[in-house]
């Protein structure tokens, strides 16, 4: 029986952490010593539930959280570009990305192996972190497709109502290429760089969030501030799309954070918690941290404290505490609410959406945090040889590492965009909306 | 004949239209506008971006009415509007030449 | 092995009811005589769904619902209070509110032992219906604070477009520390006065729908008609997201009703069943009941008929068969129409979104009701010595529990609450609205 | 023990290359040689997943990617359409449909041996692929319900803005009798005729999405055109409900075709990751060939093109390769773009939502497509002494049946309909629009 | 110069604006307004709370035109927005005394 | 007293009302309307649907001036909304014989 080798994390002692608590299930009971690997059904079920999720995070989920906050002139251009990128990458995904990222190579990247899906057939089986248990091949790779789909998507609220669609188009593809590919591997795969200095990532912190919100301040900075901005009134134009898309972002989330421990078992059930509690905490502490420095606490707030919350737990989902967790979805939340209301005003940058905001400093702040909430001493899972020292100086390596990498690739393959086919439109053309502009078509109608 | 134009807050509409009633008006067209004024507006936040935001939502009601009837039609509106606070709004009255049913081609004092 | 000892619901012969069918599962037959517990990925993949589920219903699903039913001043504010009582509720939960509700204690409430979830693991375990079959015990924390995350949400409905922010915080923690837990304890703890009683409420008719009614009535009551109500024109603003709410309130009640099962099991699909026929079967008999009744049949009929049907069938869902499980839909639709249009404008108060029309009065309906649609004459499941007239009067002596218990403890609450911080907002800052005056932002721009 | 006998789709070799990579699944490996059946709890959590999925996509997916496209004045007619009919469906289902459809009978429609599901109860099983494997019946039911909830709805479409509601609701039961019941039966009772021809159809391209885009392009001659057509601007009223619309079908969809598979095994995550690459593939085909012929890439034509992926990949979920799948979602969305934008133009009818040109026409290529993908030289998995030209043939004489069947039939039901209640509004109540007509409402106050 | 002000139905715009071309009139103004006159509203019902709504969905139509014109405008206007159903709407015209084209600072019959 | 009414792109409001507050005029009232002239419109293609869409969207602005400040308020509204683009819009001058501010019935002048 031919096996994926791919292995998505798995500090290993953390690993057996995990297999402690599945030691209860009848299955693994069962299963003789070195026997054949075993397929469950039920981590089929949930392995396929969470495919589902992050798609629904995306679409509708994404596309919404960020249209409602754009004027209404702009609402399908947003709406457009999420999806279409999502298209984009899974297509890319299948043809060259999942082997790029996850099949063979050296400590940065992946091979050519896997090229489209070469190879994968119904029969491969990708590893668990739990010796022995595996999933089919193809849900490892839909689960990952679903990843790289929604990352691009997440920088274009930096430079949302005045791109260019086809430069947004051009970017994703060598964005995911040279930026997303490379980080994933190292952080995810079992010959990785980053994975092998151990640093925790439990679904995505550094390559998921930091490594868009990132792209996204550099793409903020390239392309310049929207017209009108810090003069004309830019306001939300649908508030509560933005809350649905909330909601959904959430709501799909589990599948991000849970799905990541590829199982359905008790470990699963601990990230589950972890994504409600530190979501709730943060969510909260935006809104009491606003009330108290604004004098009202708003829903954009409220919104904006659970996506940080999402951020911030996710690179920790199943390593911390529920207690931990708490704590460190709300101090994301206060950090992330001081950069977005204070830091970002002082610096004078345009990054429409905050996707830096939000998503590069509550990634951050996670990515560094799970090396102090992991600590058993605070509830965590812990992991073998644990020192928080260590551990958060491993954190802040592999933070650093992907703030570099892709702040010097994405500032690279901006300005290879912009000669190629233009970043921006005409300052006529942002006037008018891109949607007529770019799709031919208005949101709203009577 | 005039054509009384009537800037009023928005939840006084429906005692502006019955008390026009009251009078014998029965005809009259309203547009949602923003006024801007001595009434001071709010401020809006969003995430870091504060906006002053000056124009208030208003009804603009226009009534056209024989000539006699004006005074009667301004004093009906005005006291129907009033809540003798800043911003209760304004009336205007101007001069039509013509008026046109457009269902009869009535004319006039008729087509009103 | 440290075993969690929650039980949910399980009037012993019920279970065994429903394990007859687990018996041809086969993990069951090779189980030894009395050997560990076993703990069944597909159970675990089920629960986390359905605790996914739970959360949608309430963000976006409740939140949209209630909110395109406002006028578009107040829209965000019910967005903000649907979706802050629900982070709040989730962080109360694991503070002390899991622990009073389901550690020990005595027949009315439990006790201080799991304050912080002290003493959870992942190795810890919970119950299900089944003998030697357990789930994770983080799983059943989720699930269970889902349901006490949402039920102070559904109040909100009775005072929207007039309540101040701080009043429904405050009243939200108090609420569901002295009504929610204890009405929670009573009806699922295994030492619960009313469990003991052999009430029936399979998925929280009277401890979420009865008992968030009551307090909505009371709040109604108390708190008085909005500025205008009788006289203008107070129309929903956006009944295109008050169907988006009702659609995903359906889709995510099976969370709800089938996960109240804590097994993926034939016993959970017939509630599955059930939560679709009862639905299906309230929402067309409110839209004929109203074609007759009124000469045009509504979306918002349909819709409310639909949530209807939800609250009646959420005791039954699964110990009624499925025409039982119909024609309790369609009664209870039918009720809550004749209260909603005829009883309520009669008796004059204004519960603004008519959570007492809907949630109590078809709360009341279904947790009646399952006392009949469980007697195996009329296809439902049967408990052990069922004699319907019996059975009955324990359904009323639940409901009435409920119903006191609630009645009087929200009274004392809402006043406290009003000596506090206030409860109602002025009349000038009613007519601005609530989005402006409590958040300083509004739903929609251009 | 009592079995259910329904078998849902199953050409035997084809079960049987879906078995061979179930052959990992240690379960299956315990299982005795012919013992008892086995039912998995995670194959459970998946089917309930499927079904709610479902109903996702109809109420408020398909809901709203219909709303979104019709005037203002009509948004709540669409949403009430499309709700009452799922409703209505679904009691009709239990009544007699599930019967008529799947029990016994012969080649072309089934009895009435289980209506109002009599014999049906917890111990009941249904067959899956997989020999020996099987589910609780209750489950089947509720699945296959949803597809009979959705499939008349499709219709809708075809006439939205100008239809009675009464004619709406009447037409729906009739054809779901006379259409659908028997189409599901000749297609996936193992008795059926198409099923004995060995067509294969994985999730229902003929059953619903050729059936329901016939009998929408026959309803549209039959009814005529909207008032104004061809002259005034008839604008889709809010492009951003439509776009979370396809969003929600997108996500749904995995459950009609992934839960088709009545398992959760490798077979399904096969089907997963089609009902990716496919659509994906889709979407970006519509939108680059619209972007070359139009000048622009508009976000419709994205999610048009997304909608005709889903269509088209249907009936080849589960046995195409992800290759196959991505080639034959782009190439219907070409089809599809050039049907829409040009030959129905030439025609000159008025299908107010596309649903022939999307559903009939996506269907029909995905239905002809499925018999090339499926080859295992173009990395499908196979049928039994597959030939290629055989295999087409046989598929599009399935086509052919049920365009003709479903062409005449709903021929005859609308005649019938316009006799017994009429079909269409009077031209001032079309201009009116029906919200107020039909319902009493109006879809958006301020 | 006359400003002839239209009260129309909505679905009568396209057919106003072609007859006003029709007479060589290339520019106008429209706004969404709520008309309220003899035409009877109707009733919403949401829940238990009955409305009648008297307001109803009209287009005003304002077009600036040389003195000389109105009467062909008005007619114009009049004719295409007839359907001889109540609530056809009204015509009114006044006098503007001065007008100009913001683009180019052309004034009165220049601006128009 | 005159009523100045101009006809404005959207996205020069605030430089309008800078400049009219610039030169005393502390009050205004804004409509959204649809304008129709010689700036052509654009096409939205809808899949098969493609409409000529002609309407464009525009501001009007009303102002109440005594008569002596008519040039003043048409020269700074002019000078403020022009962009030398086509659809810059119009300003059209009438007069108004009464006005009154409801909050305290002052009339004319005072009303301002
Ligand atoms: N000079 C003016 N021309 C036109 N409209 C005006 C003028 N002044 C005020 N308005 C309108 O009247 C409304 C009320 O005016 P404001 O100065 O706020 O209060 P008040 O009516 O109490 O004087 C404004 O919002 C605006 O719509
Ligand atoms: N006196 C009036 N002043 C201003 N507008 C009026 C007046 N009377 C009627 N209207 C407008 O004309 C529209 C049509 O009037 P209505 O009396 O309903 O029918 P008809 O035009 O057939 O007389 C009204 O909806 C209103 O917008
Ligand atoms: N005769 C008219 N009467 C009323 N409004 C007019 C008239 N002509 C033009 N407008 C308004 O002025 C706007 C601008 O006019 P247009 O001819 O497009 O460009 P310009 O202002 O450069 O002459 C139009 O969109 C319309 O709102």
């Amino acid at each position: 029986m031919k096996l994926g080798s791919v292995l998505r994390w798995g500090a290993p002692a953390l690993a057996a952490g995990l297999m402690m608590s599945a030691a209860a299930f009848a299955q693994d009971a069962a299963a003789p010593a070195a026997a054949a690997p075993t397929v469950d059904k039920g981590d089929v079920a949930w392995m396929i539930v969470s495919c589902v999720l992050v798609l629904f995070m995306t679409i509708p989920g994404l596309a919404l959280f960020y249209g409602g906050l754009v004027r209404a002139k702009n609402m399908l251009s947003v709406l457009m570009q999420v999806s279409a990128i999502a298209c984009l990458m899974m297509v890319v995904w299948i043809v060259y990305g999942y082997s790029l990222a996850f099949s063979g190579g050296n400590a940065f990247i992946g091979d050519f192996g896997k090229i489209f899906l070469s190879g994968v057939t119904s029969e491969s089986l990708a590893d668990t972190f739990t010796d022995g248990v595996k999933i089919p091949e193809y849900i490892f790779i839909a689960f990952q497709m679903t990843f790289a789909a929604i990352t691009p998507a997440l920088i274009i609220g930096a430079f949302a109502e005045r791109i260019k669609f086809s430069a947004v188009l051009l970017f994703s593809v060598l964005w995911v290429t040279f930026c997303y590919y490379p980080i994933a591997h190292m952080v995810w795969a079992s010959n990785g760089m980053i994975f092998n200095w151990g640093a925790l990532d439990f679904a995505g912190g550094t390559v998921v969030h930091i490594n868009s919100g990132v792209a996204a301040l550099v793409g903020a900075l390239v392309i310049g501030k929207r017209v009108g901005y810090g003069k004309d009134i830019i306001a939300p134009h649908s508030l509560p799309l933005t809350l649905i898309g909330a909601g959904m972002l959430w709501v799909g989330w589990f599948g991000f954070n849970a799905g990541s421990n590829l199982e359905s078992n008790a470990g699963t059930t601990l990230a589950v918690l972890n994504t409600f509690v530190a979501t709730a905490g943060a969510g909260l502490a935006w809104m009491f941290v606003e009330w108290a420095a604004k004098g009202k606490p708003s829903m954009l707030g409220l919104a904006s404290g659970i996506v940080a919350g999402l951020v911030a737990i996710t690179p920790a989902a199943g390593v911390s505490g529920p207690m931990g967790a708490l704590v460190l979805g709300a101090v994301a939340a206060v950090v992330c609410f001081i950069f977005c209301t204070t830091v970002k005003n002082a610096l004078g940058y345009d990054d429409s959406l905050d996707v830096f905001g939000i998503h590069g400093v509550g990634g951050i702040v996670g990515a560094i945090g799970t090396g102090i909430v992991v600590s058993p001493a605070l509830g965590g899972v812990g992991v073998d040889g644990y020192a928080m020292a260590s551990q958060v100086v491993t954190q802040i390596k592999a933070v650093a590492v992907t703030i570099v990498w892709t702040g010097v690739g994405s500032f690279i393959l901006y300005k290879i965009v912009d000669v190629l086919v233009g970043l921006r439109v005409s300052v006529e053309e942002e006037r008018e909306g891109l949607d007529l502009i770019s799709h031919g078509e208005r949101a709203y109608h009577s | 004949m005039k054509l009384v134009m009537a800037i009023i807050k928005p939840f006084k509409l429906d005692e502006v239209r019955d008390a026009l009633t009251g009078i014998g008006v029965h005809g009259l067209t309203v547009t949602e506008v923003k006024g801007y004024g001595r009434q001071k507006g709010h401020t809006e936040i969003y995430r870091g971006a504060e906006y002053a935001v000056s124009f208030l939502p208003k009804l603009k009601i226009e009534v056209a009415v024989a000539a006699g009837s004006v005074d009667k039609v301004v004093e009906a509106i005005a006291a129907a509007a009033k809540t003798g606070q800043i911003g209760d709004g304004k009336i205007f009255v101007y001069s039509i030449e013509q008026a046109v049913r457009i269902r009869t081609g009535e004319t006039d004092g008729d087509a009103l």
